[in-house]
Formats: structure tokens, sequence, C-alpha cells
């Protein structure tokens, strides 16, 4: 059986296996079957790099009947990226989120939502099809909505109506733009639709879906619902809503662009993209820059590096063919998925860490917390060298290649944005850093396990490996890129 | 034949449109559940003549709208007593219904 | 004549759908809702879509205006069934709405006539004889898998909605019914009609008009008038065999894959020998699951009436 | 003709539910608006599906899909609201935004 | 030639019903008898377009179909009449 099946289909397998089983048999289930999957993962990956893309025709039917899945370099790295989170949340969760700790109804909710969303993210990087796509991301919805819900306070009921009412829209949008696509080509595959016919409906189609995916990417002026929703949920459950679930339909956009219709955009359409992820750059910084809360800072700052990837649309191309540059800012863009995704996750179990500690998450009562939890504070500030751009780390060679690119395409202003967005990425994680650092500690803390201080720290360390060892990621991002990301569009 | 059952057709959808006035105006709430009631036969109505008319799996369809009608009443009538899940029937709610395992006739039936 | 009648029922639909958004009062709107898919299913009969109209009488007309009276019931006791109506016309709302229908509009006129896939060749090899069935269980079986989950997340989202001390009461609200009233005889008549006709639909879909969403649908309806006639228990959370037939359907047709994987025919590849079988199989235990899942989705997360305001 | 007829319906059906997710406050009422949309485009969806020679089948199991994955929506969604409601009296969502 | 002749005059009568539910249901004065004109008529309106359209049947599944729709219709619109009337009864409330 290929390691694609394995990773499309394991974490639904242990879903169901965790609704049947017994209480105390839950978490070893979770574990053993998330450590399976990463070796899929690490196997799938493994299999791409040696032999190319992996595809695969669902049920034996080719499109445009039946359903394509395909993995390319992208989709590998992104599973690959999504097991490591996922088997390190699982980690913490089996001590933050106990029976005993959280009551029964949080302490079973958790697992069989965290293994959907799974099972979406999976199945979502690996589609082909628009409709099939469609369904893995209403399912992905679905099970982020409910997990931002878990705790059941009045703020996350709250937070996780706002998430579902822009969750449901930019799925209807979407939808509307799948409807259109078969009405005029009679075709939902992706790669049938690039060497489709043209017709004159399929502006209309791709803007309403991409309005719809960047309703669901959180890009301003869509984001207002990010932050509530990523800081009211479970740390473990906010680790997977902000490191995962937004890169899923940042992906589709990717494949509609880049892949099914690159034929349509147009500089303008560019731009704007670019634009606003520039000003969610900016403004989700200073936004951060004033929270008191370590969760609220950590979710503004999602808003922010979320941004930086819609640097690609421009960047990733210009108006001849077979630039240099595009290569970088395609793979930037990339690593900055995969390195936001692990620092972000990194962070978000601090944060889940120093509540269980001392039961806040506001800043002033951190202080000096670095002395008593030196390894959480140490996998901050790690995780914080990545989302600030600093080298050795993930996020510093994404900024690179992204300024790079930049530079040499002659679109400075992207530079610009790239440089003031690290100086506020470090402002305000400066802000946090410092009072972890304090000399005399605010609070007592109650005991944490080691083995649990030292997951993030291990999510973090990824994150700064990734720019260490970049040209092996780099290299895998390579595998099936399609041509226009080469060409630029 | 054809023509006639499209002009019965025509006519029940009017009739239903006639119906849907009393929703809008209720004032009661059962006035408007039970006008929707006339429109839900009507549309069974509807079904079984479009039945005849294009395909006879239409009366598949018609059943299931006259099931599920059923369906939405039943929900209606639970939503109009006291505590949302009790029965019009019980003109005062047995003593201590609020309490699940108090003694409810339907409980101790059961 | 025909289009005078497609004209009607129009006419109909975008009344009810006008009345639901624009009237005042929530009931009202609900009840409208309620309509608005009755007619709706009409309209896909006229479209010759039996399949669609089937599910949209189910769900559409049914299930959903169940959901939402409830909630709506529940919402009245909380002092929260309505909220004052917004004052006159909201202008950018009315201009989104409007450019959204206009562009759509446009889109029709401008949309080409495509080739579409070709079933018609392929459906000897799919093991049913209804298309509609084929598509969905057999040539894209991958998105019907999905669908399955979908509703099940959606049914663990609900579940956890519950409050902390009400974790380990049944589920949904605790109805009560005058034992030997009308209500509670209707509850005992109906579900053996209700489930003879939800197997038919079932068992008929494979060649004519039905099929899993459909059957598991009618009967949930049943299930849902007998567990508010008090004729049935809701059962707990925690309860095994719930468990077993929340998770029997996805289960089943996830294993089916995963079989055809292990023999070397592919990921939900079905071979056109046994596929028949096999989806008649997967159709059993996806309706259990489906009508399980969908009754208790409308009747929502354990809710100990005894506790609450 | 009756295809048209159909269609633009369907349209007139998205731009009245846009309409109300956006100006109606009442949360039951927005997620009555989203299933308008929902079935709109759908039906926009079925008309198209009947355009050519033969009827299309693919259309109507994608439709079939989707209404069953837009109940599924608007149960965890009304599941929502009521709890909302019952924590905080109210089944609209607070005007501001928590983002400062 | 003698079932077209019924089916005309059948659901010709049907209709009848179910305008005439509808006018009873528009103009009668209050809830309750507003209520008795409208069980009675759709009641029998169903009824009498079923039957119409039975002449048109062409298998006996197909007759049965259409009595089990109607006697479906008939149990639920009685028990809902009912049920109803008593919650009208228990609490005449004008919603809105």
């Amino acid at each position: 059986m290929s390691a694609l099946v394995v990773v499309l289909t394991l974490p639904l397998v242990t879903a169901l296996t965790v609704l049947l089983l017994p209480a105390r048999a839950r978490v070893p289930v979770v574990l053993a079957s998330s450590a399976l999957i990463v070796l899929a993962a690490g196997a799938l990956a493994l299999a791409v790099w040696h032999g190319g893309p992996v595809t695969l025709a669902v049920g034996g039917w080719a499109p445009p009947l039946g359903i394509a899945l395909r993995a390319d370099g992208l989709a590998a790295a992104l599973i690959m990226m999504s097991a490591l989170v996922m088997g390190a949340v699982a980690l913490a969760a089996q001590f933050e989120l106990t029976p005993d700790r959280v009551g029964a109804r949080m302490g079973f909710g958790f697992w069989p939502l965290m293994l959907l969303l799974w099972a979406a993210l999976n199945a979502v990087y690996l589609s082909r099809d628009l409709f099939n796509l469609y369904v893995g991301v209403e399912l992905l919805s679905l099970a982020a909505v409910a997990l931002v819900a878990l705790s059941g306070s009045a703020q996350a009921l709250a937070a996780a109506l706002r998430y579902m009412i822009f969750a449901l829209a930019g799925s209807l949008l979407y939808l509307a733009g799948v409807v259109l696509a078969y009405g005029a080509h009679g075709t939902l595959d992706i790669g049938l639709l690039a060497v489709r016919v043209p017709a004159h409906t399929d502006a209309l189609a791709l803007g309403l879906m991409t309005a719809g995916l960047l309703a669901k990417t959180a890009l301003f002026p869509f984001h207002v619902w990010l932050p509530p929703a990523h800081a009211g949920a479970p740390a473990p459950a906010s680790a997977l809503l902000s490191a995962l679930v937004p890169k899923a339909s940042f992906l589709i956009l990717i494949r509609l662009w880049f892949e099914a219709m690159p034929d349509l955009a147009s500089g303008a359409a560019l731009l704007v993209l670019a634009a606003l992820g520039a000003i969610a750059v900016i403004w989700g910084g200073v936004l951060a820059l004033v929270q008191k809360r370590l969760k609220l800072i950590v979710a503004y700052s999602t808003v922010a590096q979320l941004g930086y990837l819609f640097f690609i649309f421009p960047l990733a191309g210009g108006d001849g063919s077979a630039q240099p540059w595009a290569a970088g800012a395609w793979t930037g863009a990339m690593f900055q998925a995969l390195s936001h995704g692990l620092a972000k996750a990194a962070m978000f179990l601090t944060a889940g860490i120093y509540i269980a500690a001392i039961g806040s998450d506001r800043l002033g009562d951190l202080r000096g917390l670095a002395r008593t939890l030196p390894m959480t504070g140490f996998a901050f500030a790690l995780a914080a060298i990545t989302l600030m751009g600093l080298p050795p780390s993930g996020g510093f060679t994404a900024k690179y290649l992204l300024m790079t690119s930049a530079f040499a395409a002659g679109q400075w202003p992207w530079a610009l944005v790239l440089a003031g967005g690290g100086v506020l990425a470090a402002a305000y994680l400066y802000r946090p850093i410092a009072a972890l650092f304090a000399q005399r500690a605010q609070t007592a803390a109650r005991p944490i396990p080691r083995a649990w201080q030292a997951v993030p720290l291990v999510l973090a360390a990824l994150s700064i490996l990734l720019g260490l060892l970049s040209a092996i990621p780099f290299d895998l991002l390579q595998i099936g890129r399609p041509a226009p990301a080469q060409e630029g569009l | 034949m054809t023509v006639w059952l499209h002009i019965v057709a025509l006519g029940l959808l009017a009739s239903l449109g006639g119906a849907l006035w009393r929703v809008w105006r209720g004032p009661s709430q059962a006035d408007r559940m039970m006008a929707a009631q006339l429109v839900g036969t009507g549309g069974v109505g509807v079904l079984i003549v479009l039945a005849a008319l294009q395909d006879w799996g239409l009366l598949v369809v018609a059943l299931a709208l006259a099931l599920l009608a059923a369906l939405a009443a039943v929900g209606f009538i639970k939503a109009q007593t006291p505590d949302g899940a009790g029965d019009p029937e019980e003109t005062a709610p047995p003593s201590g219904w609020q309490n699940r395992r108090a003694t409810g006739q339907a409980d101790k039936r059961a | 004549m025909s289009l005078a009648l497609d004209l009607a029922l129009c006419a109909l639909i975008l009344g009810v759908a006008l009345a639901t958004v624009a009237g005042g009062g929530v009931f009202r709107a609900v009840i409208f809702f309620i309509t608005y898919g009755l007619f709706l299913a009409i309209g896909w009969a006229r479209l010759g879509a039996f399949d669609v109209a089937l599910a949209e009488a189910a769900i559409g007309a049914g299930l959903t205006g169940v959901l939402l009276l409830a909630a709506h019931a529940r919402l009245r006791r909380m002092q929260a069934g309505d909220a004052p109506p917004p004052a006159g016309l909201n202008l950018p709302a009315a201009l989104a709405g409007a450019g959204m229908a206009l562009a759509l509009g446009w889109a029709w006129f401008a949309l080409p006539v495509p080739a579409t896939p070709d079933i018609a060749s392929a459906l000897p090899r799919s093991g049913v004889g209804n298309p509609v069935t084929a598509v969905l269980l057999n040539f894209r079986a991958w998105d019907t898998l999905l669908e399955s989950i979908v509703l099940l997340a959606a049914l663990l989202g609900v579940w956890i909605l519950a409050r902390d001390g009400d974790w380990n009461a049944p589920l949904g609200p605790r109805y009560h019914a005058l034992s030997g009233g009308v209500l509670v005889n209707f509850g005992r008549f109906l579900p053996p009609i209700g489930l003879c006709f939800g197997v038919y639909l079932v068992w008929a879909g494979a060649d004519y008009i039905g099929g899993a969403f459909q059957g598991g649908t009618v009967l949930a309806a049943v299930g849902l008038v007998a567990l508010m006639a008090n004729v049935v228990r809701p059962p707990r959370v925690s309860y095994a065999l719930l468990r077993a037939a929340v998770v029997i359907g996805p289960a089943v047709f996830l294993l089916a894959g995963l079989l055809a994987a292990g023999f070397g025919a592919g990921f939900l590849t079905l071979p056109p020998a046994l596929a028949k079988s096999v989806i008649l199989v997967i159709e059993a235990a996806l309706t259990i699951s489906i009508a399980v899942t969908l009754a208790l989705l409308v009747i929502g997360p354990p809710d100990d009436a005894g506790r609450s305001s | 003709m009756s295809l048209t007829v159909f269609a633009l319906t369907g349209a007139a059906l998205v731009g009245l539910g846009v309409y109300g997710l956006l100006a109606l406050p009442h949360l039951l009422r927005r997620i009555m608006c989203f299933n308008l949309i929902g079935s709109g485009l759908f039906l926009f969806f079925g008309a198209a599906g009947a355009r050519g020679a033969a009827v299309d089948a693919i259309p109507q199991a994608l439709i079939i899909t989707g209404i069953v994955v837009a109940l599924s929506a608007s149960a965890l969604a009304v599941g929502l609201v009521v709890a909302l409601a019952r924590r905080t009296g109210h089944a609209a969502l607070p005007d501001e935004d928590r983002a400062p | 030639m003698m079932a077209d002749v019924a089916t005309y005059v059948l659901t010709a009568l049907g209709l009848v019903f179910f305008v005439a539910g509808t006018v009873g249901l528009l103009r009668f004065p209050d809830t309750f008898s507003r209520l008795h004109a409208l069980t009675k008529a759709d009641n029998l309106g169903l009824g009498f377009i079923a039957l119409g359209v039975a002449f048109q049947a062409d298998t006996w599944a197909q007759l049965a179909m259409l009595a089990l729709i109607w006697a479906l219709a008939l149990l639920a619109a009685g028990t809902v009449a009912q049920l109803v009337a008593r919650a009208a009864l228990a609490q005449v409330q004008v919603d809105e």
C-alpha cells in the first residue's frame, strides 16, 4: 500500500478507532498512529524525492470522471510539516488535556477532532479536484470551529461563531466559483482546467474562488475572526489552527493561480493580493504590539506572518520567462509556510505550558518564568528567532529568498515591507521575551513535566534546522513545481 | 391530459400561494404552522400530479415529503410546550418534569 | 404550459425566500424557510433531478426545518428568540447581493456548453444502474467518504457544546409525552412505515431513485419522531453501541477502499464483478451511520433540562 | 427556456441570501441565509448541468453531497448559537470587533 | 377514455377542495375554525387528486404508493391538527 494512501487514510482510521476505544487507550493509540503517519509522510517525501510526483486516480477512474490525487514536492513538504506539528501537539495534549485537568468532555473531544483536522489537511494537500477540495475544506472548517469552541466559554463560543460565519461565507464563494468552472468546462480537475478552452466566465470563477479562500486564509481585511478564535481555543488546538489550517486554503490558492488558471493572472490582481499581504504584515504586527496576553500576541503575529505568503503572487515571475528570481520567491513563500508552521505551533505550545504553570498568559504574570521553566523560555526564544527572520532559521531563508527576488525584480516596496515586518516582529516578540527573562519571578509556578517542556523546544529547534539544512527542503519543493512558478505569472 | 395536469398543478400552486399569505399574516404561531402544513400537503399533491406528468418515480419524493412534513409538525408541537420537550396533551407538566429521573408518566412506562 | 408552471414555481420560490429574508420575526422566517425547501424540492423534480428532489425534500424541507424550529424554541426560552429588526434597507448589503445576483445572471448567458464526462460508457462497469449513485459511490467515492466524515465532524462539534455537567446525561433535551396520548401513538405508528420506506430507498437507489443519504434521512426523520414522542430514549455519548452506529458507515467505506488497495486494485477501486455487492454493503452501513448521525445532530448535545434556566 | 428561469432564480436566491447574511443580525436568520445561498448555487448548477443533450449526473451527485455538507454546517452553527445564547442571552454576535 | 374522464373530474374536485381550504384559511376569523377548515379540506383535496391520478397509473405498485401517500398524509394531518389545537389552546400566543 503506497505511502500516499497511508497518509490519506490513517488519520481517518485513527479518528474512527478513537471513537470506539475506552478513554485510557485513546492517547497511546493516537501517539502510535501519529508516529506511523510521520513515518509514512517521510516515505512519501522520499518517494517524491526519488521518483517525482506521486499520483493516484481514486477508484481507478481518471478525471474528468473521477478524482485525482497528486503528491508533488510542495504537498509532500506540507504533509511532513503537518505530521511533525500534529505529532508534537498530540504529545503536548496528553499532558495538557487530560480528563482530570479539563474534564471528560474536553478530554474526549479534542482527540477525534484533531485527527479529523489532520485527515482534512492531508486530503486538501493531495487533492486535484476542485469539488473534492470543497468537501475537504468544509471538513477542515467544521473540525477547526469545533476546536475553537472546545473550551466552552462565552468568549470562545462567540469567536467560534464569528469564525464559522467567515468560513461558511468563504466556502460558498469558493463553491460559486467551482460551479462556474464546471459549468463552463465540464471538469473539476486542476490539470484538465489548465488545458481548457478559455471561457468568458473564467475570471469571475477565479475571482469568486479566490475571495472565498482569502476569507479562510484570514488575509487582511478578512482577518478579524482569526485572533479571538486562535487565542480562545485550548493551546494545543490553537497550535493546530494557527500553524496548519490557513496553509490549506493558501495551498488551494497556489493551485488555482499557478496551476489551473495561470493565464488569467493580471498584473493588477497580483498587485492587489500582495498589497493586502503587505497591509496584513504591518497591521498584524502593529496590533500584536499592543496586546497584553501572550496568546493574542502570537495570534496577531499569525495575521502578519500569513501576509508574507502573498508576496509570492507578483514576485514568482515578472513579464518575461525564466527569470532567475522566480525560483527564489516561490520557494521563499513555501519556506515561510513551513517555518511559520513549526515556530507558531511551538509558541502556542509554550503558551499552553505557561497557562498550566501559572494559570494566566498575561505578560505581567509571565515575568521571570524563564528561570523556573528554562526549556520553555528557550523554546519561545528559538521560535521567535524564526518569526523575526533572523539567521540561521527557516524564517530567515524564507525572507532572504523573498527579499532577493524583490530586489531582482525591481519591486523594492515588498523588500521594504519584509524589512519593516521583521522589525515589527522583533518589537512585538521582544515584550514577552523581556518579561520571561526578567530577573525576579512574579508568580509561583506549578511544576511541569520535562517531557512536556521538551515538545515545543523540539518544534522550535526544527524551525531553526529548516534554515540550517535548507538545501534538502529546497530541492524537495522544486519537484513537480508548476511551470508558471518557474516562468512567473 | 397533459395540458389538464399542468392546469391542476398550476391551480394547486396558486392555492398554495394563498396559504402562504396566512403564513405571513399569522397572527399566532399555530396559524403559521397550520398554513405551512397545508402548503406541505399541497406540495405532495403537486408532486403526485407531476408524477403522472413526468415520471412515476416522483411518487417516492411525494411520500418522503409527506413523511417529513409530519416530522416538521411534531417538531413544532414540541417547541410549543413550556419546556420545549413536552406534549400539549399533558395539560400541566407532570410533577417534577424538570428532573429526568422523576416520575413523569412516560418515564414509568419506559 | 410547462414554462408557465416553471415560472409560477420559481415565483413562489423567490417569494418565499424573500419572505424568509425580509419578514420581521424569526419564527415566521423559519416557517417560510420550511416551505422554501418544499418548493425547491418541486423545482428539482421539474428539472428532472429526482434524486436531488428527494434529498432536498428530506433534508432541506424536513430536517433543517426541525433543527431551526427546535433552536428557535430554545432561544425563545432564553429570551433570545428575536432581535430588533434592522431598520430600512441596508444599502451596502443590497449592493453586494445585487452584484452577486447580477454576476451569476450574466454568467448564465456567458457560460459555454462544454463536453461533460462520459458517464454512459463507464456506467456498466460501476455496478449500479442509477448514474447518480454510480457517481456518488464509485466514480467520486472519495467525495462521499469525506462527506460522511463531515457529518461525523459536525456531530462531534455539536456534542462538545454540552456543558461539562451535562456530559454524562442522555443526548438532547429530556423529551416527555402523555402516555397513551396522540403523540405517543403517532410515534409508535410512524417508525415502521418509515423503516420500510427508508430501506426501500437504499435498495432502490442502486438502479432507480434513492440512495444511502436519502434513505438515511428518512430513517432519521422517523427516528426523531420516535424520540420526540418519547417512544425511544436517546442514549448517552459514552454508549458503545451508539459510537459503533456512528462510526460503522465511514469505517466500512474506508475498509472497502483499503482492502481494494491491499489487493493491489488501488484505493477505493471496486472490481466491476463485485462492485454491485460492495456498493450495497457500503450503502447499508452508511445508511445506519447517516440515520443515527442526522437524528443526533438535530436533537443536539446532552442537555439536562433540570439544570437549564 | 425553463432552464434559464431556474438558473436566474438561483442567481436571485444567492443575491437574497447575500443581502440577508450581511444585513440581518439574528444568527438563526443568518444560518437560513447561508442555506439560501447554497441552494441558489445548487439550482444554478443543476440548470447548468441540464443544458447538454443528456442530463449530466455529476452535478446532481455533487449537489446531493453539497446538501448534506450544508446540513452538517447548519447543525453545528445552530448548536453554537444555542450554546452562545445560553451563556450570554443573545443570539447575535457582539457588534464591536474584539480587535482593538 | 373512461379513465381519463375520471381523472378530469376527480382532480378538478381535488383542486376545488384545496382552493376551498385556502379560502377558509384566509377568511375564517379565528385560529380554531381555520384549523377545522384546513384539515378537512386538504385531506379530501389530496385524496381526490391521488384518486384522480391513480386512474393514469400503469402498475399496482404505483397505486399502492398513491394509497400509502394519502394514508400517511391523513394520519399525519389528523395527529398534527389535534396536537396543534391543544397547543394553541394552552397558550394562544401571538408572536412578533
